[in-house]
């Protein structure tokens, strides 16, 4: 059951990762926040199979909800159409295949023979209170800072945006 | 703490006067903030600083490396606010909330220098890059900066991303995310090759941050498209605070010992040199030329790093000390050069002798400061770096390979450092000779940064005993 | 065969290079920008993998964070890019080249 | 006593002290520095008189040197020699000098430059004495060099004139060559030795002749190279004849009586070197079985054959005695290689005299003539210059070596010599006694016999009491300096001294080599008929007709200065166009313009990675990670 | 305080004084500076008197800690090694504020950049600490550079401009690394020469780092005295510079890398120093022959003397590797008359191009007709420049050929036919068309020196011939040191000891 949940899940995530950036038939940004939304809700689907249940809410929450909703709205506001297809560069693709195939195999040979073996298991539960209590506790400060991050993010945006310049 | 929290209680300050400041006063907010850091800044002596002064479970620390850092970032702030106020008629929207996101990323780099948990390093970079990114298309008129603002995003996404996924494997690996306790588990993950490549992610986000190879690339660019102030603060302050995360990462949790990171370290460092110098020999846009230096600096600084000692570590220090005032000084003049002229080749600093002499000599001082000549800062900076890699090369013939790239890299420097000076006393064409009128805010700027210059270069006893003081609680 | 810590990682490197190769290969910023939330996305998996084979719990607190800090991104490059259309009417990598060399 | 050892400083020194005086303070006023030079060489030459009693009591007399350098073993001690030998050349130089001095004043007269004039002759006189009263190689080295550059000076004199700054710098880059030997082989002494000092090297060689090992042979022909260049021995000798580019006195002091003298004097002051053993270094194996005396030899009978033959064709009143310094230089370098040291010195002590007389006689005419030089312009200046006249007749038969004249003596010195030690070089030395005879009898004939050829020749008149009081003075020791024997004075055991009388001091040389002195004055009857028969009455030479191949080699002196100068052109000049060839277009342009091009090629090349392109900069990020990844894990 | 710190103070101070003074009053700025000048050519004068001959270890001393950290401190001080040096520099400074006199623009900048440069020349040679050694020596860099680029001249000095500095700051750095491998290995942990020296004269140092830092060091120092084959700089930068620093920078400031090899190098890594020096030797010949071959090719006064002062420098190369104390002797002699020489004939060369506008010998000629003394001087210099007895430079060449003809004999006789004939032959080829032969008509107006603008000449050519008649003031001074350095030579290293 875990098994199969997780093979359909990962495999969503990655097919839905790969129409994200590569869709053969739609180059259309809507159509790749789409698959991006359904990617990201395959990968709370992995998180709960990994017991970080409050986190794949966060997840759908912050991403699926907001995030992609923002997207959406900057797609629909600027009014893009699908990308020109411009002549691509074979040498260009062929160099960013090498270089990210590289790291790619890099990490997979790694995570394949290098995984701690020794560990306890899939034990942690990741429910919300000792969650809620960490972070509260031990990473009072980074979440604070976190508020200043937004806070910042809130003053940039809208010196950004604003249409007027005073 | 309290430092960071005057910092903020600032910068929240400036955004709540700003509401009852009439547009034309705004301006004047930055001496506000300046006369705050200011006292911050004397403020900031009296705070106590030692090794064990641990808080949040051990994720910020208060030693005397983090009080220096924070230190130095004040007077770095203070000094570009000095330019912003002078730039400020450029700056289209929001003189205000420039400078209050100035202090949120001042109080960014503050807390990455007591930050001793990956935690802390992920939260107080995120914090200082999303405040430059701001700061970098503050200008949003300038199509550059715009551009500079996405190019930064972009690289920096892609930075930070790489940088969590390193703090992922660490995390993995040494099953927790504090320094100390990553060094106390050192033994556990001895040369497990997913912790070395979480290391090594790490370091490249952290390359980002002090335009390092491999993520130099964005620096030009940037350094370019950014208003002078912000260039002058990522050049800098996001620097200096790349650096001492880079310090306390090494030095505190991922000792020498544990694997033989110095190895990328000086190919990073190697090529950081070579990069930078090599590029910005054919260069005439003055910002987009303090770019490239800005990328060989960062190599030299990588050198103090790579020799993995107490020395090369306090002579990085040194180096910031003498790289703040050079920086500063050279981009008061640009700011100023810039509205004069709305040109940022070359060419305009034609002549500037007679236009201005006072913004010659800063300029040239400043350039023969980077190119590490006595009797100026940048020079014993530069000695004692190389000092303390010769010290490493005697055992280890990869520092001798390592010194005689940094030699070609500083000769080949001189060669464009040189060539402002060149064309600052002796330009063929100078196209006026009107004379430059030199704000206040400019001048006093430009007279710290000489007078700091020079003292630094001819008296550095005290900065580096200050600097080693601050070293000493890392491990080597 | 078992599911375990390894399979997990693999999926969260395969996901991380996609997304790389998304920033690597298209030239629409937005989609740039949502390769690079796949790469976030990957991290955040391995977090929560990691945290839950090793019995830790930072690691969630961890992509609690990254989350926060990808909205904010998010938010800021967004507005960045509608700034970018105002003055250039494009989306395009390409057209960003008046600074180069 | 010591007060008049103390002396010879002064004499040494004033000459010096009037060309500081002159140089510093009395460079505007001519007279007045003529008159201090005058004065302080004639003080030199009164004071040398009176040294004369001191070194013919004790023969030898050393002055206490001055430490001049000491730093290790090289220790330089400034002093000077009193012997002999030097006494007999310090009179020379004083005693030529005064006179020339003197005649200067008047030959010279109106010259802008006269201050000038007088402080390099001073100069000169300084370093002329310098070698003379040497006590070691490295002081007479010294001096040696200071002769060097007043003679430069004194050549370049009229230095506005191309022909004259061009003699000036042949005659020092001459001297040089001849130096770099001379200095060599000090060094080669000094080293070997560990003394630079006369008496220490020879009391060294004395008690172990092998000391200088295998460079003994060496070190003799090194030392020889500085008198090559100074007495203008083959093949160094072409600086001579150009050096008459000089004024007239100058010629007579320098390039007659005692700088080209310098040469000879080293090599009988060095003789001792050349007794010890002959050894020859392992590059120079060849060299085995041949001494460095045969080698001194021939080199000056090559010389003294050539010039003399050479004077044969030249039609310059200066040239021609010039060459016939050349040849009588020869002469004693050749009685040198043959081991008669106190032959040359003799044959030099004469010689001064009575060739300085001819050059000064000649410059007489000079100056009557309006500096016209050429001999056939000339012509029956016997009845207007009477004087002249027979002072340049008395010298001219004293160099021939007509008896009983001084240079009958000193000549037939040599030939008894050669004759005893050599028969090839007795019958070169009786053809060059031909020569001599009928080139000076060639000169003499034309210029003053027959008729005035010229306008100038027509109106000349006898040169002024000044000018011709020198001649006469110096007349004196031409013809009797022969009778005082100084041969024997010269030679260091009083028992080889005359004893006998008058007779003995007349017919000394037919009693002791009938043979030579028979040859000798066969040789000069034979040349002087030959002038006679050719020269008497013509107003063209008849030789360039008769022998037109051979004349016009000996008018162009065998080609020597023209194929020296290809030579040099093929050697020297070859090197240097090729070091500055390498140095402009290989170090500075490839290495050094290389280096710089390729950086900054590299640089333009790397910054191409600087797209400005996004993507470009993902993908280099990329790869830049992937390579430190690849660093750190292999895969 | 030492009068050294007089010595080295006053120009520095009058750069401060010029740095106040209005740009305008020229006459204020030229007088502080040759006051300046002065008081610093009394003040070596007086200490040049006052040396005690013989004394054992430095005279002069002042001694202050500057970077406790690092044990670096300000200590000045002479032995005979430096003291003639120290005077020859203030003598070649006095002379070289004289000859600025040329200079009609921007007079305020181009004395306080000399001052600067002054002070660095001189406290270079006062110096007892490897590190004020090589600071001061860089303080003067960038002065040069300047002054080379605003008031150099020719064609190609923009070029020459960046030759020589970028040739300049690479051989410093690569000094500067063989100064700090030095003080790490030493083990003294100081910078202090004296320390250094007395550590390492009881705890040589193992051959191995010997032989490590060694090349450092020779490479550096050899790039900066333009040993053959990094000599190019050094004719085109002098070409291109103005007389005053040419003067200083050709006369004084390039002995750095000599007397760095004398007192640094040699005495300190002896082993290391007896397998290079061979190498050196043969160099030498490159900067003897060579470069006089090269001078006698050159059509422009200026790189003729250029070259000539490189080929000179092959002597003092030459007396360094016989490490013999009489050649060791030499070679210090000759450190000091070549810097007067090469002052005196930069000065001249300078001087006849403010007189005729070119550089090229070809359109000069017959001038000693115009200008008896200017022709004198330059006669003597030249004179000197070949080895003229009579002259300092006599005295040194003739002592290095002497010390070192018993360890390289060819080489030797090779350098002694560069000295006596090569020289003579681009001397003499000088003077003559300058100085002799008739004058080309389109000459302009030229004027001998007037009484002020001849003190610079005389003061020089009079230390020229006090050197060179009296060479004891000179050598008895060197004597001990230069036995002091050579005894070190023959120290023996521990056995193997590892490095650190």
């Amino acid at each position: 059951m875990h098994e199969i949940a997780f093979y359909l899940f990962a495999g969503l995530t990655l097919l839905c990762g790969l129409l994200v950036v590569a869709n053969p038939f739609s180059r259309n940004p809507v159509t790749s926040a789409m698959f991006l939304v359904l990617c990201i809700v395959s990968l709370a689907g992995l998180f709960v199979l990994l017991h970080a249940f409050f986190l794949a809410a966060v997840q759908v929450l912050v991403y699926a909800g907001a995030v992609m909703v923002l997207f959406l709205f900057v797609i629909m506001l600027l009014d893009i159409k699908e990308e020109e297809r411009r002549k691509l560069r074979p040498i260009g693709l062929g160099c960013g295949i090498l270089a990210v195939g590289a790291i790619g195999a890099i990490l997979a040979r790694a995570y394949w023979y290098y995984s701690p073996k020794n560990l306890a298991g899939p034990v942690l539960e990741g429910s919300t209170a000792p969650l809620g209590q960490v972070l509260f506790k031990h990473f009072l400060l980074p979440f604070e800072i976190m508020s200043l991050l937004l806070l910042v993010a809130m003053v940039g945006v809208i010196l950004l945006s604003k249409k007027d310049l005073r | 703490m309290i430092l960071e929290l005057a910092v903020i209680a600032v910068a929240l300050g400036i955004l709540l006067v700003d509401l009852w400041t009439p547009a034309a006063r705004k301006v004047q907010l930055g001496y506000l903030a300046i006369a705050a850091l200011f006292a911050i800044l004397i403020g900031s002596f009296f705070i106590e600083a030692g090794p064990n002064r641990h808080a949040f479970g051990g994720s910020y620390t208060l030693d005397p490396l983090a009080l220096f850092f924070k230190q130095f970032f004040i007077v770095a702030a203070i000094f570009v606010l000095l330019i912003s106020i002078s730039f400020a008629d450029r700056i289209a929207v929001g003189i205000s909330e420039f400078y209050s996101i100035l202090l949120f990323a001042l109080s960014g780099m503050m807390f990455a220098a007591s930050a001793n948990d990956f935690i802390m390093v992920f939260v107080s970079l995120e914090l200082i890059t999303v405040s430059f990114y701001i700061l970098t298309s503050f200008q949003r008129s300038r199509l550059k900066s715009v551009e500079a603002g996405v190019k930064y995003l972009i690289v920096g996404g892609v930075a930070s991303a790489f940088m969590v996924y390193g703090i992922a494997l660490i995390f993995g690996m040494a099953q927790t995310t504090n320094f100390d306790a990553v060094f106390a588990a050192a033994n556990k993950f001895y040369s497990k090759p997913l912790f070395i490549i979480g290391v090594v992610l790490v370091i490249a986000g952290l390359a980002f941050k002090i335009a390092a190879f491999p993520l130099q690339i964005w620096a030009p660019d940037v350094y370019q498209g950014s208003p002078a102030p912000v260039t002058a603060f990522l050049a800098v302050g996001s620097k200096s605070a790349g650096f001492v995360l880079l310090l306390r990462m090494l030095f505190s949790a991922v000792p020498e010992a544990v694997f033989d990171w110095s190895q990328v370290i000086i190919v990073i460092a190697a090529l950081t040199i070579l990069y930078g110098n090599l590029c910005a020999i054919p260069q005439r846009n003055l910002k987009r030329l303090l770019g490239y230096s800005s990328i060989s600096n960062a190599g030299y600084l990588l050198l103090g790093v790579a020799a993995a000692s107490a020395a090369g570590s306090s002579a990085v220090l040194y180096y910031l000390g003498g790289y703040l005032f050079t920086v500063i000084a050279a981009f008061t003049v640009i700011s100023i050069l810039t509205r004069q002229a709305d040109d940022e080749d070359i060419s305009i600093v034609a002549g500037l002798h007679r236009r201005s002499p006072l913004l010659a000599a800063s300029l040239a001082l400043a350039m023969i400061s980077l190119a590490g000549i006595p009797p100026l800062a940048g020079f014993f900076g530069k000695f004692l770096l190389l000092k303390s890699i010769v010290e490493r090369s005697a055992s280890d013939s990869r520092f001798l390979v390592l010194i005689i790239i940094t030699l070609f890299g500083v000769v080949t420097s001189f060669y464009y450092y040189l060539g402002v000076v060149r064309a600052i006393y002796w330009s063929k064409v100078v196209p006026d000779y009107s004379e430059i009128p030199l704000p206040l805010t400019a001048r006093l700027s430009l007279y710290l940064c000489i007078a700091a210059i020079l003292f630094l270069g001819i008296f550095p006893n005290s900065l580096v005993n200050m600097a080693n003081a601050a070293v000493a609680s890392l491990r080597f | 065969m078992k599911v375990g810590l390894e399979h997990y990682l693999i999926v969260s490197a395969l996901l991380f290079c996609i997304g790389l190769f998304g920033v690597i290969a298209r030239r629409n910023l937005l989609i740039i920008y949502m390769s690079l939330e796949l790469m976030l996305n990957a991290a955040n998996l391995t977090f929560v993998a990691l945290s839950r084979f090793t019995n830790n719990i930072n690691g969630q607190v961890m992509v609690f964070f990254i989350i926060t800090v990808a909205a904010a991104e998010v938010a800021v490059g967004l507005a960045l890019i509608v700034a970018l259309y105002r003055k250039r009417q494009t989306t395009h990598v390409e057209d960003l080249t008046t600074m180069k060399l | 006593m010591e007060q008049l050892e103390n002396s010879a400083w002064i004499v040494l020194l004033l000459p010096l002290f009037s060309a500081v005086v002159i140089t510093l303070f009395t460079r505007r006023s001519g007279r007045v520095s003529a008159l201090i030079s005058i004065a302080a060489v004639l003080g030199a030459f009164l004071i040398t008189l009176g040294l004369i009693p001191l070194v013919r009591q004790s023969g030898f007399v050393k002055v206490p040197p001055l430490n001049w350098i000491s730093v290790g073993d090289f220790r330089i001690e400034l002093g000077l020699l009193l012997d002999r030998l030097s006494m007999l050349m310090l009179i020379v130089v004083t005693g030529v000098a005064s006179l020339i001095h003197i005649y200067s004043y008047a030959y010279m007269k109106g010259d802008p430059a006269f201050s000038r004039y007088f402080a390099s002759l001073s100069l000169f006189t300084f370093s002329m004495l310098g070698i003379v009263l040497s006590n070691n190689f490295f002081q007479m080295f010294i001096f040696w060099e200071l002769v060097g550059i007043s003679s430069y000076l004194l050549i370049g004199f009229w230095h506005g004139k191309a022909s004259a700054a061009n003699a000036a710098k042949k005659a020092f880059l001459a001297n040089r060559i001849g130096d770099f030997g001379f200095l060599l082989g000090i060094i080669i002494i000094w080293t070997l030795l560990g003394s630079v000092n006369f008496d220490h090297v020879e009391q060294r060689l004395i008690t172990n002749p092998a000391a200088l090992g295998a460079f003994a042979g060496l070190v003799g022909l090194l030392i020889f190279c500085g008198a090559l260049g100074k007495s203008a021995q083959f093949p160094l000798h072409v600086w001579l004849p150009d050096a008459m580019e000089g004024p007239t006195p100058v010629s007579a002091l320098i390039h007659a009586a005692t700088m080209v003298a310098a040469g000879i004097y080293m090599l009988c002051r060095t003789f001792f070197i050349y007794q010890a053993s002959s050894a020859w270094p392992e590059f120079l194996s060849f060299m085995n079985g041949i001494t460095a005396l045969e080698i001194i030899a021939w080199s000056g009978g090559i010389t003294a054959l050539l010039a003399a033959l050479i004077a044969v064709q030249q039609n310059d009143i200066k040239r021609i005695p010039a060459y016939s310094t050349l040849s009588q230089l020869g002469y004693m370098t050749m009685a040198v290689g043959l081991g008669g040291t106190s032959a040359a010195m003799y044959h030099l002590t004469t010689h001064a005299f009575f060739k300085a007389m001819l050059f000064l006689g000649a410059g007489s005419v000079i100056h009557a003539m309006h500096h016209e030089q050429d001999i056939w312009r000339m012509g029956g200046l016997k009845k207007k210059m009477p004087l002249t006249y027979w002072t340049f007749l008395l010298g001219t038969l004293a160099l021939a070596g007509v008896p009983p004249l001084s240079g009958f003596y000193s000549k037939d010195a040599i030939l008894a010599k050669a004759y005893e030690q050599h028969t090839g070089f007795f019958i070169l030395g009786l053809i060059v006694a031909v020569l001599t005879t009928f080139y000076m009898a060639r000169l003499f004939i034309i210029a003053f016999l027959g008729n005035g050829r010229s306008n100038s020749a027509a109106h000349a008149h006898e040169s002024p009491r000044l000018m011709t009081v020198p001649l006469l003075v110096l007349a004196v020791p031409t013809v009797l300096a022969g009778f005082f024997g100084l041969e024997s004075y010269l030679s260091k055991d009083a028992s080889h001294a005359h004893g006998g009388g008058i007779n003995e001091l007349l017919f000394g040389p037919i009693n002791h080599a009938p043979f030579a002195a028979l040859g000798g004055i066969l040789a000069v009857v034979f040349g002087l008929f030959l002038a006679a028969g050719l020269y008497l009455n013509a107003n063209r030479d008849p030789l360039p007709l008769k022998a037109r191949g051979l004349a016009r080699t000996l008018r162009n002196r065998f080609y020597i200065d023209e194929i020296y100068g290809e030579l040099i052109d093929l050697t020297q000049g070859t090197l240097a166009r090729l070091a500055d060839w390498f140095d402009r277009w290989i170090i500075s342009g490839l290495l050094v313009r290389g280096v710089h091009g390729t950086t900054e090629f590299a640089g333009r090349a790397l910054r191409l990675a600087q797209t400005g392109n996004l993507q470009t900069y993902a993908f280099l990020l990329a790869a830049g990670i992937a390579l430190l990844l690849l660093l750190v894990f292999k895969p | 305080m030492s009068i050294l710190t007089y010595i080295l103070g006053f120009p520095l101070l009058a750069a401060l004084a010029i740095a106040f003074i209005p740009r305008n009053y020229r006459f204020l700025i030229r007088l502080v500076s040759l006051s300046a000048g002065a008081l610093s050519l009394l003040s070596a004068i007086a200490m040049f008197v006052h040396f005690q001959t013989g004394a054992a270890g430095y005279q002069f001393v002042e001694k202050r800690v500057w970077v406790e950290a690092l044990r670096i401190s300000y200590h000045v001080g002479v032995d005979g090694l430096n003291v003639g040096l120290v005077l020859m520099a203030a003598i070649v400074a006095f002379a070289a504020i004289c000859a600025a006199y040329e200079i009609k623009e921007r007079e305020k900048e181009f004395y306080l950049l000399l001052m600067i440069m002054i002070s660095g020349v001189i406290g270079t040679f006062a110096s007892l600490d490897l590190f004020f050694f090589f600071f001061f020596h860089e303080l003067a860099l960038i002065p040069t550079f300047i002054m080379i680029g605003v008031w150099g001249r020719g064609e190609e000095k923009n070029y020459a401009t960046f030759n020589i500095t970028l040739y300049l700051s690479l051989g410093g750095l690569i000094a500067l690394i063989g100064l700090i491998a030095l003080y790490l290995q030493s083990g003294a942990n100081s910078f202090d020469i004296v320390e250094i020296t007395t550590h390492l004269q009881n705890t040589p140092l193992p051959e191995a780092a010997q032989k490590f830092i060694f090349p450092f060091l020779l490479l550096g120092f050899g790039i900066l005295v333009s040993l053959w084959p990094f000599h190019t700089w050094a004719p085109l930068g002098y070409g291109a510079a103005p007389t005053a620093t040419a003067m200083l920078h050709a006369g004084v400031l390039k002995k750095f890398g000599l007397y760095g090899l004398l007192r640094i190098a040699i005495p300190l890594l002896p082993q290391a120093a007896s397998f290079w020096l061979d190498i050196v030797a043969w160099l030498c010949l490159g900067n003897i022959l060579y470069c006089g071959l090269v001078a006698v090719r050159q059509k422009d006064l200026n790189l003729l003397v250029g070259n000539s002062s490189v080929a000179h420098m092959g002597f003092v190369f030459l007396g360094i590797a016989s490490l013999s104390i009489v050649g060791v002797t030499g070679a210090v002699v000759i450190m000091v008359a070549h810097g007067l020489l090469a002052a005196l004939s930069f000065a001249l060369s300078g001087y006849l191009y403010n007189q005729t506008g070119t550089f090229s010998m070809e359109r000069m000629g017959g001038l000693m007709q115009r200008m008896p003394f200017v022709g004198a001087v330059l006669i003597m210099c030249m004179m000197a420049g070949c080895g003229l007895p009579g002259f300092a430079n006599f005295v040194g060449e003739a002592m290095a050929l002497f010390g070192s003809w018993d360890k390289y004999k060819l080489i030797t006789s090779l350098a002694v036919w560069g000295g006596l004939v090569i020289g003579a032959v681009y001397m003499l080829k000088a003077i003559r068309s300058i100085m002799h032969g008739p004058m080309p008509e389109d000459l302009p107006a030229t004027f001998d020196a007037g009484p002020v603008r001849k003190i610079p000449f005389a003061l020089l050519i009079t230390a020229l011939l006090l050197f060179g008649i009296f060479p004891r003031l000179l050598t008895d001074k060197i004597e001990p040191s230069a036995k002091g350095i050579l005894a070190m030579t023959k120290s023996k290293p521990v056995a193997v000891a590892p490095l650190k």
